[in-house]
């Protein structure tokens, strides 16, 4: 359903990304694993329109994203968890929350929403009223992923969501992202830690400096040699 | 010895970012800083430069307290670093940016460069001497008169640490030198970096991502998770290291 | 190809002279005065952009480091008699009511006091950054004013200085210009000037290359401040009557104009700019008297000329960010690359 | 120095302070979502003062429709200004947006003083605002009195808009991190269009009570104001609403006081704000209800 065809971006003198192909298929998980700066974020971003790209195509169930804003892309159906997990500090919990559901009219439904992000993270509940500022790397990991459900995403998006965070937090989050594609959200995964990544996806993508160099099924890239040798850090 | 660090703690507001670092460094060793994404290791980076200034805790370099002081005094007593997202000085040329390093050693003042005294003239020879020197010995010499900021990625990471040689230090830390490369480039990378250190009688530390990198060129190494060293030790072993596995190399 | 460049600049300079030598015979006063007040505007856009070009220091406190080096260059050039004419109010302290000392040293001196003030204002002001920066050097040009308004023994309070003796002439004022083109140019590709880009261009990355950026930042403030008390002297000089309302942040913002129009960063386009702006303020002073467009005649509209300028300014900045240099000088070897210039034997020139 | 001056001054500082206030409040509003100091600000109080005179005195509009239609006319100039002056330059340097609004600050002065000639014209007394009230043996202006209370009250609504409503949630969530606010589907552009809007409303409101305290217009009249409101704002810590209303207070205290205390620094008046942004800059450089912001390497 998203379908990314020859992507390239300039940032100043550098090419971040040169000519990136991809797909996302509805209702997969697909990970796109590759070292720091090798343009993962670069990826994401451009697909939501934060970044202008400078040559390729986005295309979102049949329908081109070029040039669109990033409120209608949202809107849309596609939404980013993003790196460093970016709550807003000075707002409470259930801002944040809302916030997620800004453009959204059907009160009734967003209700429901919040109510399911509070079945899947209880922590959040109890935190209702505190500032998001306030939490812990996890909980705001969640209050992330949270927010973002509150768009009401087809496709969802999310960028290191391991980040820093403790291997205990990290466990508990992918099996929320296992939990949300199984409700029938397709996931569009960005990892550095490339073995958790790879065993919760369907589908992988290398990315090596802005361009993708290996693609396969989760765990066969998991059994790659280069992969081994590479991200997990095995001396073979 | 030629870095120690004791007990180095780093914190903001209520968050701890190193706790209790004891690093040590000999002369002409390469050591590894590992750990996931906010572990600390470029904070320790920043208290050993002067960046930041340790909340507890002391940095030695070559048997003198450096804890607290400037970072260009750092700079000039022989420490060079490189960044982890390249700060280059972006409206200079790529020759410009190494004269920058070279300046530490030079000491110019305003009247001294207007006048053009001789003292001044031997020094700026000198130096454009030594920063042609260190461009050819990192392949960026027929690049001298380009913007660095036109450099492709892989050129630029080589440039900051050009330009750090210049300060003619006796200890470099690179900050994942290796990011944004492909493998192949990582491994030109580790043997450039070995060459250097041996060109320059250097001392090295690092931080790096890349696991093959490290594990190759290091002697030993530290790692940080949570601002805590859980592990220290030569590569095998901390390869073998079960907590290591867990904080680092993901979860099953 | 160095030593074609030199011959160039030199016959550049002797030809400019000549042009120089020619208006001040021919030429009526107010054109010279024009002319002149272009040089004083060089030597006060160079003075800015020192900090704001070369060093990204966003000051806006160039207003009261004038007024510093008008006043004093003008009390110490004063007779003793228009002195007693001046403080009719209350008289000048008697230590400077009878020192006159000759104009050069006058100069001189007016740069060393807003030097001095440049160096008290920036150790506490350069701890901050950007627009905090701006504001409060802002703040230090509007004390600076408060105070020569309010030390009536001193500087005459508000009604200011009247017949200070016309010591900008012609060629003092573009001699003065042309030294400081030359220290601008041979400052910024020194050494030193590079460490001021360093600071410019990344403050953390200058340090850890062992740049003191603290010391560097006063160190181009106080300098600068010096070239601005020398501008603001010898426009004293120039109009020959100073008061503190002259040197408002109006004033600070010709001068920013300047420098934003000629490109932050650029010795040339400063200097082009200056003359441009100057000339073109002179030109347009038509605006601010009565129109008469064959249909439609209008009653002067005192203030449009300078409505005119602060939409040029707008337009420039939102235009065309770099102004008409950028941070590029206008170079020999630019010309020849330009095919106005022959081309040299040997290669790339530098 | 007797309780009667002494309170007599009170009022008057009061008055004075929540005037700084209500434009401070613009600034801090603007500088928290665009990260700039808006320098048109003063000159937009300015208008407020001129467009409800012009309203008054050649429209003929009762006052008070007059007020709330000048208010309107600032508020969408204030918006049209952000588009115009502002918005092109979003991802420029900083000190590009900076020299913009400077620009435009000359630009409305100059404008001003074409439009409106240089010379001061002064406000038709509205009897509502002129009465002297006595209280005991202080004397003031009723206008005086409004003041603060209309102050607190603005205060009040606009805390209630900022914390309670979802466009105050959306300004909230805009100025602390546009990209993530972007992310929730949020307009970014009308968000802060509002922002522009409701600064430049209370600058008006600002500017006209400002107009029957010292009932002279001229051109320039925003200036010094406008300089001091934004020093107010810094001074609480720039970006927060109470902040910029604390203040605002402190300055017009603090200026009326030293005026009627030390008489003799009534000449350095216009130099206290500085000299205590100064100060306050040095000391507490996210100002007295701001929060410490760390540097990323």
């Amino acid at each position: 359903m998203l379908k990314i065809e020859n992507l390239s971006v300039h940032y100043g003198g550098i090419h971040a990304l040169q000519g990136v192909s991809l797909e996302v298929p509805e209702g997969k998980i697909v990970t796109l694993i590759g070292a720091n700066g090798a343009g993962k974020s670069t990826t994401l971003k451009a697909i939501i329109g934060l970044i202008k790209t400078s040559g390729g195509s986005v295309s979102w169930n049949g329908k081109s994203l070029a040039g669109m804003p990033t409120k209608d892309i949202v809107e849309s159906g596609i939404v980013l968890v993003p790196e460093g997990r970016r709550v807003f500090a000075n707002l409470s919990v259930d801002e944040n929350l809302s916030l997620g559901a800004y453009a959204r009219k059907d009160k009734s439904a967003v209700e429901a929403d919040r109510a399911r992000v509070f079945k899947l993270f209880p922590r959040l509940d109890d935190r209702k009223k505190q500032k998001a500022g306030t939490l812990s790397g996890g909980e705001q990991q969640m209050l992330a992923v949270g927010r973002a459900i509150m768009t009401r995403p087809k496709l969802l998006m999310m960028d290191e969501p391991s980040l820093g965070l403790a291997p205990l937090v990290v466990k508990m989050i992918f099996d929320i992202i296992k939990e949300i594609n199984a409700e029938g959200t397709t996931i569009l995964l960005v990892e550095q830690n490339a073995k958790a990544a790879l065993m919760a996806a369907h589908f992988g993508y290398v990315l090596e400096t802005g361009r993708i160099t290996l693609e396969g099924e989760g765990r066969q890239l998991l059994a790659d040699d280069r992969v081994r040798k590479a991200y997990l850090g095995e001396a073979l | 010895m030629m870095l120690e660090t004791k007990g180095a703690t780093m914190r903001f507001g209520g968050l701890t970012a190193v706790s209790e670092l004891n690093l040590c460094v000999e002369h002409g060793e390469i050591v590894g800083l590992i750990g996931p994404n906010g572990a600390g290791k470029t904070t320790a980076f920043n208290m050993i430069t002067g960046v930041y200034e340790p909340t507890e805790g002391k940095v030695i370099f070559t048997g003198k307290d450096i804890t607290g002081k400037k970072a260009h005094s750092i700079t000039e007593a022989g420490i060079a670093r490189t960044f982890q997202n390249i700060r280059l000085f972006s409206t200079m040329s790529v020759l410009e940016n190494v004269l920058v390093g070279c300046a530490v050693r030079e000491k110019p003042t305003w009247f001294n460069s207007v006048v053009r005294t001789p003292a001044y003239r031997k020094h700026d020879r000198e130096s454009h001497k030594f920063a042609m020197e260190l461009l050819s010995e990192t392949g960026l010499a027929e690049l001298a008169g380009e913007r660095a900021t036109s450099l492709p990625y892989g050129k630029q990471r080589r440039l900051e640490i050009s330009r750090a040689l210049a300060s003619r230090p006796k200890l470099l830390l690179l900050d994942e030198p290796a990011a944004g490369m492909n493998p192949q480039e990582s491994i030109e990378l580790m043997e450039f970096i070995r060459r250097v250190r041996d060109r320059f009688d250097l001392t090295i530390l690092l931080i790096e991502h890349h696991m093959q990198v490290v594990m190759g060129i290091c002697s030993r190494m530290y790692v940080l998770d949570y601002g805590v060293t859980i592990a220290h030790g030569t590569p095998d072993e901390i390869r073998r290291d079960p907590k290591v596995i867990e904080a680092y190399l993901g979860v099953e | 190809m160095k030593t074609r460049n030199t011959v160039l600049t030199g016959l550049a300079i002797a030809i400019f002279a000549l042009v120089l030598w020619l208006a001040d015979k021919n030429l009526g006063g107010y054109a010279m005065r024009i002319l002149n007040l272009s040089a004083i505007y060089v030597v006060l856009s160079l003075s800015l952009n020192l900090v704001n070009g070369f060093t990204g220091l966003f000051s806006l406190g160039c207003a009261g480091f004038m007024a510093v080096g008008a006043y004093v260059s003008a009390l110490l050039t004063m007779s003793p008699e228009v002195k007693e004419m001046n403080f009719f109010l209350e008289p000048l302290a008697p230590w400077l009511a009878r020192l006159t000392l000759p104009f050069a040293l006058a100069l001189v001196a007016g740069g060393f006091c807003a030097a001095l003030a440049g160096l008290v204002v920036g150790i506490p002001v350069l701890r901050l950054k950007d627009d905090y920066l701006a504001i409060a050097t802002l703040g230090f040009s509007e004390i600076i004013r408060v105070v020569i308004t309010n030390l009536q023994g001193l500087t005459n309070g508000a009604q200011g200085l009247k017949n200070i003796p016309k010591f900008s002439t012609t060629w003092t004022v573009w001699g003065v210009a042309a030294l400081v083109v030359a220290f601008m140019a041979l400052l910024t590709r020194s050494s030193y000037g590079r460490q001021l880009k360093a600071v410019r261009d990344d403050e953390i990355a200058a340090e850890a290359m062992g740049v003191n950026v603290f010391r560097v930042k006063v160190t181009s403030f106080t300098i600068s401040s010096f070239l601005a008390g020398v501008g603001g002297a010898l426009l004293g000089h120039m109009i020959t009557t100073i008061d503190p309302k002259m040197f408002s942040f109006m004033l600070t913002f010709n001068i920013l104009l300047i420098v934003v129009l000629g490109g932050n960063g650029s010795i040339t386009g400063s200097v082009i700019a200056s003359i441009l702006v100057t000339v073109l303020m002179e030109a347009l002073r038509f605006l601010d008297e009565p129109l008469n467009l064959f249909f439609f005649k209008t009653n002067g509209l005192p203030g449009l000329r300078m409505v005119v300028f602060s939409a040029m300014l707008m337009a420039v900045v939102i235009l065309r960010q770099r102004g008409l240099m950028g941070d590029q000088e206008l170079t020999w070897s630019g010309f020849e690359k330009a095919g106005l210039l022959p081309r040299s034997k040997k290669g790339a020139s530098k | 120095m007797d309780l009667a001056t002494f309170l007599q001054q009170l009022a008057n500082a009061a008055s004075l302070g929540s005037l700084y206030s209500l434009i401070a409040i613009g600034y801090t509003m603007v500088y928290g979502i665009l990260r700039l100091i808006n320098f048109a600000h003063g000159d937009i109080f300015m208008l407020g003062a001129y467009f409800a005179f012009y309203l008054i005195a050649s429209v003929a509009l009762p006052w008070w429709v007059a007020f709330l239609v000048a208010i309107a006319i600032t508020s969408l100039f204030g918006i049209a200004l952000e588009r115009i002056a502002y918005r092109p330059l979003r991802d420029s340097p900083r000190i590009s947006l900076m020299i913009s609004a400077i620009g435009a600050s000359f630009l409305i002065e100059n404008l001003g003083v074409v439009i409106f000639g240089g010379r001061p014209k002064s406000f038709a007394s509205i009897p509502l605002f002129d009465t002297v009230v006595r209280m005991g043996s202080v004397q003031v202006l009723s206008v005086s009195l409004f003041i603060p209370v209309i102050t607190i009250l603005l205060l009040v609504v606009l805390l209630f808009v900022v914390n309670r409503t979802k466009t105050g949630m959306a300004m909230r969530a805009v100025s602390t991190d546009v990209e993530a606010a972007r992310l929730m589907a949020i307009d970014v552009n009308k968000v802060i269009s509002y922002t522009f809007g409701i600064g430049s409303a209370l600058a008006a409101i600002g500017g006209i009570l400002w107009t029957m305290k010292y009932p002279q217009l001229n051109p320039l009249m925003g200036i010094m104001p406008g300089l001091k409101c934004f020093i107010a704002a810094v001074i609480g810590g720039i970006g927060n609403i109470s902040g910029a209303v604390l203040g605002g207070f402190l300055l017009g205290f603090i200026e009326i006081m030293v005026a009627a205390f030390l008489p003799a620094l009534t000449g350095y008046r216009d130099a206290f704000s500085f000299i205590l942004l100064i100060l306050v800059l040095l000391l507490k450089p996210s100002g007295l209800l701001g929060k410490k912001q760390t540097v990323k390497v």
